[in-house]
């Protein structure tokens, strides 16, 4: 249920970004709906297939939105699959979209590609410890190591829950590749992280690789939501348009970092996921 | 018993003076001299029994006449020197046999077993021991290394005297048969050794190593 | 008939110079002794006779020797044969006395006589090398006997002259003054330690086996190590009647250890195979001798014979390897185990045999001995540091000669089929060893 | 002992006596196959059975075996001079991890220990002299681990439980390449032949697993320290195998390098169920052994068929074979813990064990999401640099129907076992996520490739910025890719330019001692100086020292 919600919502989620955007450097925008009919458009047309490509080529995208919204399905913001541990295959399922994606690139050959793929690991490696070091964190303060057991922020744990959540936000930057991990509007091959990998993919495999990326980010608002007091629903619509706001402003006023000073930023996911941990294991 | 004494005496003389010489017909002199004491004492350890009657008679002939003239013959056919070379001193070599000396005359007494018809030998023997080792690993021509394992040889033999009245007949004898062939196989030895790298300079046969 | 044991490997004399004659000889009379040894057990004459002890080691020697003997007449030519079955037959002779005798003071002499023979056999026809290593050990092993004597002279006196007689020895010896017998057996070990192999004094024994001839080296390593260790194992025995083992165990604890350590550190980078296999003989002396000193004379036995088997097998490998390459350097040789597996194949196996890996009989004999020195754990510990530094040394060698790089050879005219007969009969006692049998022998020598 | 385990003990021992005349011929395979049934059988009973750990064992070395019975003999047929005698040896090999198996501890058990190691030396360095030094390796470690467990199995009665666990941690942490003495892994797998590769890291390390956790039954319960040490090496184990991993440049011996990575993992599920005695632990303990048996057993056996192994001459093999793209690629996916593969089942286990345990182990979430993510890219690399892009030399392949077939009942059992996984961990009683949402997940993803893959397309060369066109070299290198990644762990210095370098601390600690050792021997080979003189100085020394022993 929350996969589909998240398929219908991702649009115009990255459609406000971009409206918002445009707002805030006083250009008109263009609507937030029209990402639905950029994609309806992407979708209809044929895509390019890259003379060495193998079927690997077309699995990336495949996967990368499945794994994203099957992870969604874990999320319960709306009625879903819940079991003890679930959070885990969550990410993993993520992993699963980013390991065909990273392949994806590689598969045409190209430099850029290769490029992109590599970085992405890179910023794998670096999120990925703190992001689930948060998350077991959330889970051992909750009850029952599922997301439906999750804990609401409140006095009691508000240091572990405050520390998850920062760390879910750093997350969700480097998941979403938006600044200061990377920038998606930038154009200049060698400065992309995402963007460099889904070059050779246009069509209905790009409007797939956009989707993903926008439920990929929906699902870590999900994950905050999830910690927040409230219905969950509407708690989640919350968080959306805060991110988009906040998205929208961090992409205008502030710059992405250099590629070699990912590690200084993404290191802070690390440092709350091991504080998380640790008051969680001693019950701060 | 006093004979006996004094010629054991005599014995450690020619085997302290067998250090001291610098010229190896000397030595094999001396050496020939040690034999026919140390023959004389087992005959006066003998007191009628034949057996050491024989084993004195069986050192004579063998270590006493055949044995130093096999080591003339030797020393005339091999055309080296016939200077004792060493890697001490005639003065350090005496100062090192006259510790040896002291300290198997202090350590002898332990060796001396409650029985032995001689415990005055002993010592000695065991000085004549100690004294061949010192021979063999401060001499550098084989045939003084030979002249320094008769010596030895020669105190085990005193030694077999002193504490038991020597070993049984046959067993004397085999030892004696045995300590003539090694000599000989000596001896064939240095020839080939002289024959081949042309020099019998154990210290410089050191191409085996490692 | 003991006499004529005695004299039966002396026959070999008949065959003149003439190559087949000798060969026939050499192998038929060993087969011929092995045969009848059996049927004296038990029986006296002067100062011989056979015990089960003395069977077991001239039965080992006997067809070791006949095998070496077979398998050397593709090593020699016609010419030079002669003066190694000559020399074989007096050392084999001499190694008959040492154990059909029963009196100490003519196990000596003949202990001396292998010594004499075998220098022979180092020998053999020369060069300055050959010589070099004939005159050391000669020197070497004769001051060591020589010191092994006075220890018998001591023994002798002790018993007060009464008798040189082993098992009126054994009876005897526990009257003797201990403070004496100690002296006696330490001079005993020094000097029958040093034809052994014992550290610090077995310099001789690299040089020797290194330049003799291949089948000579296996003579030597195979079944001459083994007459001095009889001797030990004799005076062990004796020091056991005596109620003195705890002493003697403390001494032979001790240079067994020391051996196999040093042995681990010469075997370590060595560049002849040949030497580096005479190193391991000196290993696996100190590991027998450490089995006896752990009270396990059954398991030293067993140790010797599984070393004699596999070092007779290595040592013929590495003469016919030397046959074919004329190279003495490990470096030199390479890929046998591919290339020829015919001599290759054996050979890396007595290798690992020597490290003491299964299926082979060493690695049982060293399970027991840890197990037995688990009593002190710190000993048991330094074994098995020894074992390693040994294995580590052989590995190297092991792994070039057998599948380094290295020109590839036709074997022709050895009798290759010898080694996997020795191989076959190591695999046996691996995979079955007749503890019953060694430990039967054992009532031999020890008291309750 | 089963009567399975006998049938299939004996079929082997005719295999390698059939294998040393006719090592083609159907009876050689139809005697391995029947030899890997009968322990998949006798195996499988022990482990549904009672769950012994040792089934487990058996049954996972049968799937191999099975597998290999078809590979094998067409393998052999690139090694015709050596071929009779890997088909001789690589059967007993087989028995002799049976025997371990089953044998009890003690005299047996090291019997077979170490004739297991014998016949891995022989296998290894018959590959020839550039196996060499990893034929040593193996060897070195194989006894280094034989003396540990003397010290354990002997020390019986007289050491501590200390001691004995230390033994034991020596003697199968060595075998199961427990950092830090895993080194001589990656130098002695990588170089022997594929079929070999495959069940030395498939089956052999297991022994080592194995033996740890049986040893609890021999020994009683090991001391708290050995959890810990479990856990912590093998957590930093994995970590530091996979960044070494990434900067290896052999196909093989990154695949190596993955088995410690792996291995890692389940040393630390054991220390995990050592410490707290739950079953998450176990259960990840032996899914993850089956699960890499299974595809590191598809990997290495899948690269037999390439002539060259250096990644960065590698790529676009997919489009020459892509039988054997799908099946490396299916092994890879398993092996990077994706779901729903078997593996990550495993580490989805052992994620919950840390959880659960008590004080500060939790924490090792954070060390296994580090594995996580660098194995993504470990075998992204891997992959995506031989199998797809622009091929950059050369390759010759061969994969015959009988090599073909033996890599495909792998991955059969392997996908068998992803779809499963709960069948397999039923005799622990220990459930898992509801894997059938997986395998949703992927129908909807065939789904959506097939709808996608007929729709219009137009071939087209890569975008090449449009500049000048692209050519092979301008794909990254195997070291190019992972340099960013090896930047970020100091344990590790990689010196970029025309020849890299490559400067690990932890072998040059193992230099120094090889180095002190070889000093050490010099300076007691110097007693043996040559001089007749010393030697009877020493003689002499020694006599005075025994007498002097016996006098005081």
């Amino acid at each position: 249920m929350t996969a589909l919600l998240f398929l219908l919502l991702a649009p115009l989620f990255s459609g406000s970004v971009k409206w918002l955007k445009a707002r805030l450097t006083h250009r008109q925008g263009a609507s937030p709906l029209l990402e639905y009919r950029n994609l309806a458009k992407l979708l209809s047309k044929a895509w390019v297939r890259p003379g060495l490509s193998t079927p690997v080529f077309l699995l990336g995208p495949t996967l990368a939105l499945l794994g994203a919204l099957a992870a969604a399905l874990f999320l319960p913001l709306l009625p879903g699959l819940s079991f003890a541990g679930d959070f885990l295959v969550a990410l993993y399922l993520l992993n699963l979209g980013r390991f065909f994606q990273m392949l994806a690139a590689l598969d045409t050959g190209s430099a850029f590609g290769a490029q992109g793929s590599y970085r992405e690991g890179l910023v794998t490696i670096l999120a990925e410890p703190g992001t689930l070091m948060a998350l077991g964190a959330a889970a051992l303060a909750g009850e029952g190591l599922g997301l439906a057991g999750l804990p609401v922020l409140g006095p009691e744990n508000a240091l572990v829950l405050l520390l998850v959540l920062a760390s879910l936000a750093v997350a969700l930057l480097a998941e979403g590749a938006r600044m200061p991990v990377d920038d998606p509007t930038t154009h200049l091959e060698l400065t992309m992280v995402h963007e460099a990998q889904l070059l050779d993919h246009g069509g209905p495999l790009l409007a797939l690789y956009e989707l993903a990326a926008s439920v990929k980010m929906l699902f870590y608002a999900g994950l905050m939501a999830l910690l927040l007091p409230g219905p969950k629903v509407l708690v989640f619509m919350g968080v959306v348009l805060a991110w988009a706001l906040a998205l929208g402003y961090l992409e205008t006023f502030g710059v992405k970092l250099r590629y070699l000073r990912l590690p200084d930023f993404l290191s802070y996911n690390t440092l709350f996921g091991v504080l998380a941990l640790l008051g969680a294991i001693w019950k701060l | 018993m006093e004979v006996v004494n004094t010629l054991v005496l005599a014995v450690l003389a020619t085997g302290f003076l067998m250090v001291s010489r610098r010229s190896l017909d000397a030595v094999i002199r001396l050496y020939a001299l040690q034999n026919v004491l140390l023959a004389l004492v087992s005959f006066g350890l003998a007191k009628g029994e034949l057996h050491f009657v024989l084993a004195g008679l069986a050192l004579f002939v063998l270590k006493g006449v055949a044995i130093p003239w096999y080591l003339f013959w030797l020393l005339d056919r091999l055309e080296v020197s016939h200077e004792v070379e060493g890697y001490l001193s005639v003065s350090f070599s005496l100062l090192l046999a006259g510790l040896l000396i002291a300290l198997a005359f202090r350590v002898g007494a332990v060796f001396v077993l409650p029985e032995a018809p001689l415990p005055q030998g002993v010592p000695v023997a065991l000085s004549l021991v100690l004294l061949g080792m010192l021979s063999m690993v401060s001499r550098k021509k084989a045939i003084s290394q030979v002249l320094g394992f008769l010596a030895l040889e020669n105190g085990v033999f005193l030694l077999a005297l002193s504490e038991s009245h020597g070993l049984p007949l046959f067993v004397e004898l085999g030892v004696a048969l045995d300590a003539f062939a090694a000599v000989f196989l000596a001896g064939v030895l240095i020839f080939r050794i002289k024959g081949e790298m042309g020099h019998v300079d154990t210290a410089r046969m050191r191409a085996l190593r490692g | 008939m003991l006499y004529g044991l005695l004299l039966l490997p002396l026959l070999v004399f008949l065959g003149r110079r003439d190559k087949g004659a000798l060969v026939r000889l050499s192998v038929l009379l060993p087969i011929l002794s092995a045969l009848l040894a059996p049927l004296l057990l038990g029986q006296m004459a002067g100062p011989f006779r056979l015990d089960g002890v003395g069977l077991f080691y001239l039965m080992l020697t006997d067809l070791l020797f006949a095998l070496i003997a077979l398998f050397a007449r593709g090593y020699f030519s016609e010419e030079e044969a002669w003066r190694f079955y000559w020399a074989g037959g007096l050392f084999l002779g001499a190694a008959h006395g040492a154990y059909l005798a029963h009196n100490l003071g003519v196990l000596w002499i003949f202990v001396e006589g292998s010594t004499l023979a075998s220098a022979l056999l180092v020998y053999h026809k020369g060069g300055a090398r050959a010589l070099e290593a004939t005159w050391k050990y000669l020197m070497l092993g004769s001051v060591g006997i020589a010191l092994g004597l006075i220890g018998v002279i001591l023994v002798y006196a002790l018993l007060s002259g009464a008798t040189l007689d082993w098992r009126e020895a054994r009876a005897l010896v526990g009257s003797a003054n201990p403070e004496g017998l100690k002296l006696a057996f330490a001079l005993l070990l020094v000097g029958f330690g040093t034809k052994v192999g014992l550290f610090p004094l077995q310099a001789w024994l690299p040089d020797a086996h290194a330049e003799a001839p291949g089948p000579a080296s296996a003579l030597l390593s195979g079944t001459l190590l083994n007459v001095a260790f009889y001797a030990l194992l004799r005076y062990t025995a004796l020091m056991q009647a005596a109620g003195l083992f705890p002493f003697a165990s403390g001494l032979l604890l001790a240079f067994g250890l020391l051996s196999l350590l040093a042995a681990g550190f010469f075997l370590y980078g060595q560049k002849e195979y040949k030497r580096l296999l005479a190193y391991s003989s000196m290993e696996h002396m100190g590991l027998a001798v450490f089995a006896l000193g752990l009270g396990l004379p059954w398991l030293a036995l067993f140790h010797t014979l599984a070393h004699s088997l596999a070092k007779t097998l290595a040592f013929l490998g590495a003469s016919g390897i030397l046959a074919l390459s004329h190279a003495k350097e490990v470096g030199r040789v390479g890929g046998l185990f591919r290339s020829l597996p015919a001599l290759g194949v054996p050979f890396v196996l007595a290798l690992a045999a020597l490290g003491g890996l299964p299926p082979f009989p060493l690695f049982f004999a060293e399970f027991k001995a840890v197990e037995a020195a688990m009593r002190y754990p710190l000993l048991a510990a330094w074994y098995l540091v020894g074992l390693g530094l040994a294995f580590a040394g052989l590995l190297g060698p092991m792994t070039q000669m057998g599948f380094g790089p290295g020109r590839p050879w036709k074997a022709q005219g050895l009798d290759l089929w010898a080694l996997w007969l020795l191989l076959a009969v190591l695999f046996l006692l691996g995979v079955r060893p007749p503890v019953e049998v060694f430990q039967a022998l054992e009532v031999v020598l020890w008291t309750r | 002992m089963s009567e399975g385990v006998m049938v299939s003990a004996l079929a082997l021992v005719g295999a390698s006596l059939v294998g040393l005349r006719a090592w083609g011929s159907g009876g050689y395979a139809l005697l391995l196959g029947l030899g890997g049934a009968t322990l998949v059988q006798a195996g499988g009973g022990m482990w549904y059975g009672d769950g012994s750990a040792a089934g487990v064992f058996l049954h996972l070395l049968g799937l191999l075996t099975m597998a290999l019975a078809s590979y094998v003999p067409e393998y052999l047929g690139h090694h015709p001079k050596e071929a009779p005698v890997y088909a001789f040896l690589v059967p007993l090999f087989l028995l002799a991890m049976v025997g371990v198996a089953q044998a009890p501890p003690g005299l047996p058990f090291l019997f077979f220990w170490e004739g297991m190691a014998l016949l891995g030396y022989l296998l290894v360095a018959l590959e020839g002299p550039k196996a060499q030094a990893g034929a040593r390796a193996f060897f070195l470690a194989s006894r280094l681990s034989g003396a540990g467990l003397y010290l354990a199995f002997l020390g019986q009665g007289h050491l501590g439980p200390d001691w004995i666990w230390a033994g034991l941690l020596v003697g199968f942490g060595v075998k199961a390449a427990l950092f830090p003495f895993h080194l001589w892994l990656p130098r002695a797998h990588p170089v022997a032949i594929s079929p070999v590769s495959a069940l030395l890291s498939g089956a052999m390390t297991k022994l080592g697993l194995y033996g740890l956790f049986q040893a609890q039954t021999w020994f009683g319960p090991p001391p708290v320290w050995v959890g810990f040490a479990l856990v912590l090496l093998g957590l930093f184990g994995a970590v530091y195998a996979l960044v070494r991993g990434l900067a290896e440049e052999d196909l093989k011996g990154a695949l190596a390098y993955s088995s410690v990575e792996n291995l890692g993992l389940m040393l630390a599920a054991l220390g995990g169920y050592f410490l707290t005695g739950k079953v998450l632990f176990l259960g990840a303990f032996f899914l993850h052994q089956v699960g890499h048996a299974l595809f590191k057993g598809l990997l290495f056996l899948g690269s037999g068929a390439l002539s060259e192994r250096q990644v960065s001459r590698l790529g676009g093999l997919w489009h020459r074979m892509p039988l054997l793209g799908g099946l490396v690629l299916l092994g890879m996916a398993v092996g990077a813990g994706l779901p729903p593969g078997a593996v990550f089942a495993a580490e989805w286990l052992l994620y919950q064990g840390f959880l659960f345990a008590p004080g500060l182990l939790p924490l090792g979430v954070g060390a296994l999401a580090l594995v996580g993510a660098l194995a993504l890219y470990f075998y992204v690399r891997l992959f995506g640099l031989a199998f797809l892009g622009a091929p950059r030399g050369n390759v010759a392949l061969h994969l015959g129907p009988g090599m073909r077939f033996g890599l495909l009942v792998l991955a059969v059992i392997l996908v068998g076992l992803s779809l499963f996984p709960q069948e397999f961990l039923r005799p622990l009683g220990q459930g898992l996520y509801p894997s059938w949402a997986l395998w949703v997940l992927l129908a909807l993803a065939f789904g959506l490739y097939r709808w996608l893959d007929p729709r219009p397309s137009r071939s087209y060369g890569t975008w090449d910025c449009g500049f000048q066109p692209l050519t092979p070299r301008m794909q990254p290198n195997a070291l190019g890719f992972s340099e960013p990644a090896l930047r970020l762990f100091p344990f590790l210095r990689l010196k970029v330019g025309e020849r890299p370098e490559l400067d690990e601390p932890l072998e040059r600690v193992y230099q120094g001692v090889g180095e002190g050792f070889g000093w050490a021997t010099r300076l007691v080979q110097a007693l043996q100086s040559g001089s007749l003189h010393f030697y009877l100085l020493l003689q002499l020394l020694t006599l005075v020292v025994v007498m002097g022993v016996v006098l005081l």
